[in-house]
């Protein structure tokens, strides 16, 4: 997707920034990896498709790229992050000049796996919202990872230069996607039941972290150690500390670009914590991460009349 | 084993310097009595608390934890608490979703005068704790037999 | 019917410490205390070993042990309060436990410093290992196996000189040239004023050959160190140095105090120049 | 040793008498769910049945004005076999094995578990995508002495277990053990060579080369891929608890920055380049520098699961051209 729009963009400006940060094809079918394309013959490898899965805004924090000018580009969530950035400081915006990659969504292997078996690259032929599968015709959207199908903001609401064209706003998602509503409707019990479960899993690999371009602290409160706030053991509660208080964390930052739970390798659904506080947030503080530069961010303002039942 | 009527909640209690702290002061020389399940961390304000604070304070193995500040408009640094408003909110509300129960945490706010208010919230915030039952859900698990 | 891998197993757990009482607290600098612990038995040691003090509550680290060997009753530590561990234990005191086990490395290549003179040259608390050699050294038995001993000592200020008493007693041995320099001098101190490389080069008058020089401080005064010393003409295999790196086990198991194949814990801490020029420079 | 046969049902109604006792690895549990019982205990890797994520090594309390450290005593009920992988079982026998079971400080923890454990291997039929055993000196079909091989044939199994470990009763059939050898000696013969002679060597040789910086651009330092490695098996000893605590031996990963910051806050090790450099050299050349054998069996599984698709096998073999020239 989008090919020669990116390799005639990537050869027009670059010279004026000092390189692109893009996708590039993986060294597995089905996998897009990040890519830093800095010279005219690099060009040829930048590519876009339904995989380019990692939030590349991660990539402008490293040492090295805060100091150059450099192009990236940028899915909706991925240009939601890149503001909070800004917000936050971390960037500047004479720094960057986005690439704005309107987003279909990503497609999850898993989901692949699970309705065709074994997968061979062969097989599919891709276009912007369906494939065929051997001929057979299916729609991108059945196939879509768990934080594409809720995502709301399929085009970049920032860019200097947008690939193809705007996307209309994706339909409501119908009920049985609403994942924060299906662990909401559950009682206390069951919801304490269905995460300690998943708590149980973690490793603590810090994929989901690492994978995250907003958690940026130099040192991550997991391994300070003047106060040290839990071990390391990945034991349940330890793992639920730690997915608490990155959440906690995210709040009012999280654009919900679900990096964290794609990157995740034991498929816990990681999201559900900060994005159930980001829905707090869109409901009793109304703001949402990412949209513009001057709305103060939530935690950083307040109201007179904020929620205040839960307090004697 | 500890048996469940014998056994008494452990309450971390963060008061703020100002209002609640001064409070409990007030409850103590007026000789009101309150339960004696609380243990207090007197803290600058209320919104120098970070959450993860009462998620360490859970880790270690109390059974329930109050935050109580000034009211608000009555902040000695103006406005601390109605920050710490919106930080409590979502806390209260992510552990609940997370499937811990909402008597674990509680909020309050209780002014310098309000004494018997201070003692009333304590028992209530033991009284709801005890019907919950001890606190596995947050504890750390490092339960070892030598 | 169960397999039975091929290895007997001591049924030791090697990261179990011996708690040992604290029997002395000497407060060397500042931020600098030597501790005085009760050796524990059967703990014998090399000159150049370290071992790992555990302070409950705090955790571990690791530490080179600067007494002596022939010290029966007690191991001495000099530690400099920097971290978590460290600070904790500046707040000990005589009669509080803590844990050691040990000891751990490789320590001095004694034997084949046998027969020659020796160069030491200290910075700061890369004193702490080279004591626990000296006395070695300067012990009546073992004396008579060495021949000219120097002790080239330099700290940043008069007040961060550690083992001052240790130092006055070297000075009046006669089997000992002590020279002691400061990087920034003040009223009080009428010594000699320079960077260790630049007395080094200055005052030490010595045909280098028959001579090693065992160099320990902090990393950029070895790597300028070592570079007077080659211009002075040691060999590379005679500069003998130690190195630093975070350890958790000890024993060459946890993995990260490795440079290239060698684990720092295990096959160091004491490695020659030739060796160290063999490994990527990569501590 | 020439192999037996065995049937399915045998070796199925075997498992399933001595279910508690057996645990499988996933990765063996999903090859073969249609061959062995399905509700087998799992575990991720095999590393963490001996390796545990995290186990407590002593405790210590603060009695009156002592400090008392006990030691942990180990739980009595432990599986006797773990059935895997060739790749995951190179990787207990040459790597960890070597690693914790050494004769003067052996890891009591690890070998305590480890001693009485029996490895059943099934041999691979089909190779993963991911797969690259082959380079470093493993296969689909690598078999070691001491532990049973199982290798599905023709409606049966072909099986190698010259100590007699588990309780079968195996047939034998010399000219179906010949065709099985011959089956394995064609098909090692069509993958991919092995690793240049000298590998290690040649690879720290190159220490400094600037490919690192390039190859190491896009990783992000999460630990995915050594937690989830069957060799990887770096640890850190940490405590938890003031007056009363334990001392953790928990994994830790050469991919986090704190893994080597001194205290001085000196880090030999300071950035992304450094740590994915040590993850490689340490698997492919300071590894088998000291032991002989590759510290990575090539089994893909980091290949499979890293969120931004570093791909070791491409950097080994980035690497490989890189010593060549």
């Amino acid at each position: 997707m989008y090919e020669r729009a990116l390799t005639e963009l990537a050869s027009k400006i670059l010279g004026e920034v000092e390189g692109i940060i893009g996708y590039a094809p993986g060294s597995l079918p089905f996998h897009m990896r990040p890519f830093l394309c800095q010279r005219e013959e690099d060009i040829a490898c930048l590519s876009f498709n339904h995989f380019a899965r990692p939030n590349l805004a991660r990539y402008l924090l490293t040492l090295e790229m805060r100091k150059k000018r450099v192009a990236i580009v940028v899915k909706g969530c991925d240009a939601r992050t890149v503001i909070v950035l800004l917000k936050e400081g971390q960037v500047k915006r004479e720094n960057l000049y986005l690439i704005g990659a309107p987003c279909h969504g990503m497609v999850s292997v898993s989901k692949l796996e699970e309705r065709f078996g074994v997968l061979s690259p062969p097989d599919f032929v891709w276009e912007a919202d369906t494939f065929t599968w051997r001929g057979e015709r299916f729609a991108i959207r059945d196939f879509l990872e768990d934080s594409c199908e809720r995502c709301a903001y399929p085009n970049p609401p920032w860019y200097d230069a947008l690939l193809g064209e705007e996307l209309p706003k994706p339909p409501v998602l119908p009920g049985g996607r609403d994942y924060l509503g299906r662990i909401k409707a559950l009682p206390l019990e069951k919801r304490w039941e269905f995460f300690a479960q998943e708590m149980e899993k973690c490793i603590r690999c810090y994929a989901c972290r690492n994978s995250c371009p907003l958690c940026y602290c130099t040192e991550c409160f997991v391994d300070q150690t003047r106060p040290s706030w839990l071990s390391q053991a990945a034991t349940r509660n330890e793992n639920l500390f730690f997915h608490l208080g990155r959440s906690l964390h995210m709040a009012g930052r999280c654009t919900e670009c679900g990096a964290c739970e794609r990157a995740c390798p034991l498929g816990i659904p990681i999201g559900l914590l900060p994005l159930y506080v980001e829905e707090l947030i869109r409901e009793h503080f109304a703001f949402e991460a990412g949209m513009n530069l001057d709305t103060p961010a939530p935690l950083l303002t307040y109201r007179e009349n904020d929620p205040n039942e839960f307090i004697r | 084993m500890v048996e469940l009527n014998a056994w008494e909640p452990k309450i971390v209690a963060f008061l703020c310097h100002w209002c609640s702290y001064a409070g409990a002061d007030l409850a103590g020389v007026s000789r009101i009595q309150y339960p004696p399940n609380i243990r207090i961390i007197r803290v600058p304000c209320s919104g120098a608390i970070n959450p993860l604070y009462i998620l360490k304070a859970f880790r270690e193995g109390a059974d329930g934890v109050l935050v109580s500040g000034c009211h608000p408009g009555d902040c000695h640094y103006l406005s601390g608490n109605y920050f710490a408003r919106r930080k409590f909110f979502l806390l209260k509300e992510l552990l609940i979703f997370a499937g811990i129960e909402e008597e674990r945490l509680q909020f309050s706010w209780v002014s310098a005068s309000e004494g018997q208010k201070f003692s009333q919230v304590i028992e209530q915030v033991v009284e709801g704790v005890k019907k919950i039952g001890p606190s596995k859900k947050g504890l750390k698990e490092f339960a070892f037999h030598v | 019917m169960n397999g039975e891998v091929g290895i007997r197993i001591k049924e030791k757990n090697i990261y179990v410490p011996t708690m040992v009482p604290i029997l002395e607290v000497i407060q060397e600098t500042r931020d600098i205390k030597t501790f005085r612990v009760q050796r524990p038995s059967s703990f014998f040691y090399h000159p150049g070993q370290f071992a790992e003090i555990f302070v409950p509550g705090k955790g571990e680290a690791p530490f080179s042990i600067t007494s002596s060997p022939q010290e029966e009753r007690f191991l001495e530590f000099s530690i400099k309060r920097i971290g978590v561990v460290t600070d904790a234990l500046h707040r000990l005191n005589p009669g509080d436990s803590v844990g050691v086990r040990g000891p751990y490395g490789n320590g001095f290549p004694v034997s084949s410093l046998l027969h020659s003179s020796l160069l030491f040259i200290g910075g700061g608390i890369g004193l702490a290992p080279l004591r626990s050699l000296i006395n070695y050294v300067l012990s009546p038995q073992e004396r008579i196996n060495f021949r000219e001993i120097i002790l080239l000592y330099g700290a940043r200020t008069p007040q961060d000189l550690v083992f001052q008493w240790e130092l006055k007693r070297w000075a009046e041995h006669r089997d000992l040239t002590l020279w002691v320099t400061v990087d920034q001098g003040d009223s009080s101190w009428s010594g000699i004023v320079g960077l260790v490389p630049e007395v080094l080069k200055k005052v030490v008058e010595v045909e280098p050959i028959g001579w090693k020089s065992i160099v320990c401080g902090p990393p950029i005064m070895i790597k300028f160190t070592i570079k007077a010393l080659l211009e002075m003409g040691f060999q590379v295999k005679d500069i003998i140095t130690t190195l630093e790196m975070r350890m958790k086990c000890g024993v060459g198991k946890c993995g990260r105090c490795n440079i290239g194949p060698y684990y720092v814990c295990k096959d160091g801490p004491v490695f020659s120049y030739q060796e160290l020029q063999e490994m990527p420079e990569e501590y | 040793m020439k192999g037996k046969f065995v049937t399915h049902e045998q070796v199925f109604t075997w498992m399933e008498r001595e279910r508690g006792l057996v645990v499988i690895t996933e990765r063996a549990q999903k090859k073969y769910h249609h061959l062995l019982p399905s509700h087998l205990i799992t575990v991720k890797t095999a590393k963490e049945l001996f390796f545990s994520p995290w186990e407590a090594v002593y405790r210590y309390t603060l009695q009156g004005k002592t400090w008392v450290i006990e030691e942990k005593v180990e739980h009595s009920s432990f599986p006797s076999f773990l059935v895997l992988l060739p790749c995951e079982a190179k990787a207990i026998l040459e790597v960890t094995d070597v690693n914790f079971m050494t004769e003067d400080t052996p890891d009591l923890g690890y070998a305590r578990r480890r001693r009485g454990v029996t490895l059943i291997i099934v041999g691979c039929e089909r190779i993963e995508q991911t797969c690259f055993c082959s380079l470093v000196g493993c296969s689909p079909f690598w078999r070691h002495r001491e532990s049973v091989f199982l290798f599905p044939w023709k409606g049966h199994f072909y099986l190698e277990d010259g100590e007699e470990k588990l309780s079968l009763s195996p047939f034998e059939d010399p000219q179906k053990a010949q065709a099985v050898e011959t089956f394995f000696a064609e098909t090692i013969c069509t993958l991919p060579l092995p690793l240049p002679a000298n590998f290690p060597e040649k690879l720290y040789a190159h220490f400094d080369d600037p490919l690192w910086q390039k190859m190491a651009w896009h990783c992000v330092n999460c630990g995915a891929c050594t937690y989830l490695c069957p060799t990887c098996y770096c640890f850190d000893l940490s405590v938890d608890g003031k007056l009363r605590g334990l001392t953790l031996h928990t994994w830790d990963s050469c991919m986090f920055p704190k893994f080597t910051l001194h205290a001085s806050s000196h880090n030999p090790r300071p950035t992304g380049k450094e740590r994915v450099r040590q993850r490689v050299m340490h698997k492919f050349s300071y590894f088998p520098l000291r032991n002989k054998y590759y510290g990575c069996v090539g089994c893909g599984v980091c290949r499979e699961i890293c969120p931004v698709n570093w791909d070791i096998k491409e950097v080994v073999e980035g690497m490989v051209r890189q010593v060549e020239r």
